[in-house]
């Protein structure tokens, strides 16, 4: 790889949740997966109302509480203490997920392993017989929201693409991501594949796709 | 006069039978009914399929205890930890384990409940997790044949019930419990407190005693943390 | 026709009512259908405690309630005024029916038509293309409940048999009804057909299959 | 700020199209939103299919007035009066007719809302309300395939909600509001009183304001007499 990052600083785990946070829209009723996910919540320009949906039963999550309004029967899916935002309602679980599958939530922003350039995510299993599979609630929230983002690391710890032209993983569903946002870039998935619409400052296009199995395009 | 409460643990366990379909509600531990799991433990029900949102955390605690006992034969979950003792189980065989889409697990339990035998439904389509089964586009989307999953006991936590066995949740307790509640043939419920029959708001009741057969008063008991 | 009914009266809607409540058991989940079913709740034996369901969501639906404490808002399937039992709860239209459905009521009581000797139930047209069609809930609560009684005058006004060999009008349902109460006699649908087990005084068994269609057995 | 309160009928109703599918709630005059069908009497689309528990009663009530302004292509019910104006339009060949057991309305309904494709019910196998319809034996049961029912707008009346949408209903107004409110997309409530956002007992809504998207206020108006 001759594309260097000598200028280019990446995006630690807060940028990045701030970096999609910018993105959601007044109104929007979001669900955030486990992990860095999780953080977008925290960087939401203030004013701008959006609700929270947290599969496990709540509409209208509100942030972490301070440990003296802790209510132990009040968590996440991640299970962490929350809050309500006013407003908030509670749903059982096929309430919740019948919420997700059919097709209400306007977003959700989930972790990834790998994300193709046809939309195609796996993020539940490393392999193909997995004898501890984690699918949770992410199948359903991939094929029932209308948009489906991904916030994750661009490469692996060892230098490996995320950014694939096909997954090797186990699918979590097919062709549901909309836009992938990563410590480096933000990539829409279109009908032509993945096209870069940010990159943090410093770092060059060439240097961009070095780090990334897919082919990118231009806006 | 119609009264589902019951004064002992070993009344509330009664007649459960090896081979049972066991539906033990709860999304992390709120909303588990930590008390009627460890009934089940004293019991002693052998050869049970378990179905949970997920296999637990580590090896403490009363599921990890049926488990330890080797009394379960299967698991159905959505949820599977490496490190608890139910994965370790099923990466060495003991213990049989068939994962499903949490979605797809609450629809399955909704369905059992309210005499839907089957369901079409987009999730897993194209996955692993439906490779086996019936598929069909409907609609411009494909899904994947799913069936009612029927409990032989479901175990139940309220946060307050009455005699009539009509119940309240309270916040993310609620998950699992109503829909696992109509799921089973035998439902048993824990409650944290007790209210007189029409205490009970009928507006906000969530789950109609009809659904449920024994109701025993645990008076304590927050969840533990996460 | 030589049976005769000159010694033996007939009951009227009330008393057939009573004798069906009669068999009604402390603790049982009961929906009661449009026309003389209704009339079940009012004779019940005080103390026996049996909970009413209305498929327009009401679990634990009470008698009619005295004009001064009407609630517009609280009718039962016939749209009419009802109160609440203690312990009452509302549900709606698909929890309602998901309850009936899912074989939760230990007992319906409908109006028919026809019965058949195989518990075929014909209750919601008497033409093959009836222009309008009022099935209702009937459908629902056939297959979905646990027993299916019908309550209904032996025979039609003009003394054609509803005690059926085979149904002539269109089915609500297939092998659903366990028991028939009518004017003159009570019939439990068993393997062998209807088998006659209670009957008004005065009546002989002969002169009641004079007016039944249905080959009537003896317990 | 999210407000989906809306001050006039017009914008309650503004951007129904002809040819819309249009979910009208309640049973009975309880739940029914007589000032929304009103509204899209003046409102004036045409061509209308018409889903609703039953046609109605008789000639009058704002329902009668659309098939008395031939404003309705189809009806889809569970329950059609041959006196009722429906009825008679039915009969003589000039609104077409879909009739669907109640329950299997509602949970087509409920289906449509919860991202079911189609279900396996056992309601009406070996009826005439299968008659062309796939079937199958499942569990020992033989079951109908029934498809989701789609709305394009929902008409739907409660008794409390907020500027979210967050809504209550009362007593037997409940019904088919909360099925319909989330099984089309556009979903218009009427509502009796309005609250402010966090009055509603988390516990108790029964409709969640994502699948609403105006609010309106009529602040009158128990039901009619039966």
């Amino acid at each position: 790889m001759s594309a260097t990052m000598a200028t280019a600083k990446p995006l630690n785990r807060a940028a990045m949740a701030a970096r999609a946070a910018q993105d959601l829209r007044e109104g929007w009723y979001v669900n955030l997966g486990i992990g860095i996910p999780t953080l977008v919540a925290d960087h939401i320009p203030s004013g701008r109302e959006v609700i929270f949906h947290s599969e496990n039963g709540i509409l209208g999550m509100g942030p972490a509480p301070s440990p003296d309004q802790v209510d132990p029967w009040l968590i996440n899916a991640s299970s962490q203490y929350v809050s309500l935002q006013p407003g908030a309602c509670f749903l059982h679980h096929a309430d919740s997920f019948g919420l997700v599958r059919g097709g209400h939530l306007d977003l959700c922003v989930l972790g990834a392993y790998q994300v193709a350039e046809n939309g195609d995510l796996a993020n539940w299993a490393m392999t193909e017989n997995d004898p501890a599979p984690q699918i949770g609630g992410a199948m359903d929230l991939a094929v029932g929201t209308k948009e489906v983002w991904v916030l994750m690391e661009h490469t692996t710890k060892d230098g490996r693409a995320r950014v694939v032209h096909q997954c090797t993983y186990p699918l979590t569903g097919r062709g549901v991501v909309t836009r992938v946002y990563t410590n480096l870039a933000v990539l829409d998935v279109t009908g032509r594949g993945f096209v870069v619409i940010d990159i943090i400052p410093g770092l060059t296009i060439e240097a961009l796709q070095a780090r990334t199995e897919a082919k990118l395009h231009l806006p | 006069m119609i009264n589902k409460i019951v004064r002992s643990m070993d009344e509330a366990m009664s007649g459960i039978q090896d081979g049972s379909t066991v539906l033990i509600a709860g999304f992390g531990h709120v909303g588990q009914p930590i008390a009627l799991i460890q009934g089940l433990v004293e019991q002693g029900a052998r050869d049970l399929t378990i179905v949970s949102n997920s296999g637990g955390r580590g090896h403490t605690g009363p599921l990890a205890r049926l488990f330890e006992q080797d009394r379960v034969r299967k698991i159905i979950c959505s949820f599977l930890r490496a490190s608890s003792l139910a994965g370790e189980l099923v990466r060495v065989g003991k213990v049989e384990l068939e994962v499903v889409p949490q979605g797809t697990l609450a629809e399955r339990l909704r369905a059992s409940g309210s005499g839907v035998q089957a369901f079409f439904t987009p999730t897993g389509a194209g996955t692993k997790v439906a490779e086996g089964k019936e598929t069909r586009e409907i609609g411009g989307r494909e899904c994947v044949l799913e069936y009612a999953l029927h409990g032989d006991v479901a175990l139940i936590e309220a946060w307050r019930a009455d005699r009539w066995g009509n119940a309240m949740y309270r916040a993310t307790g609620r998950s699992y419990n109503p829909i696992m509640a109509a799921a089973a043939k035998l439902t048993i419920m824990q409650t944290q407190h007790l209210a007189e029959l029409g205490e009970l708001d009928s507006e906000a009741i969530t789950t109609p005693g009809i659904y449920v057969n024994r109701v025993i008063h645990v008076p304590y008991g927050d969840p533990p943390p996460p």
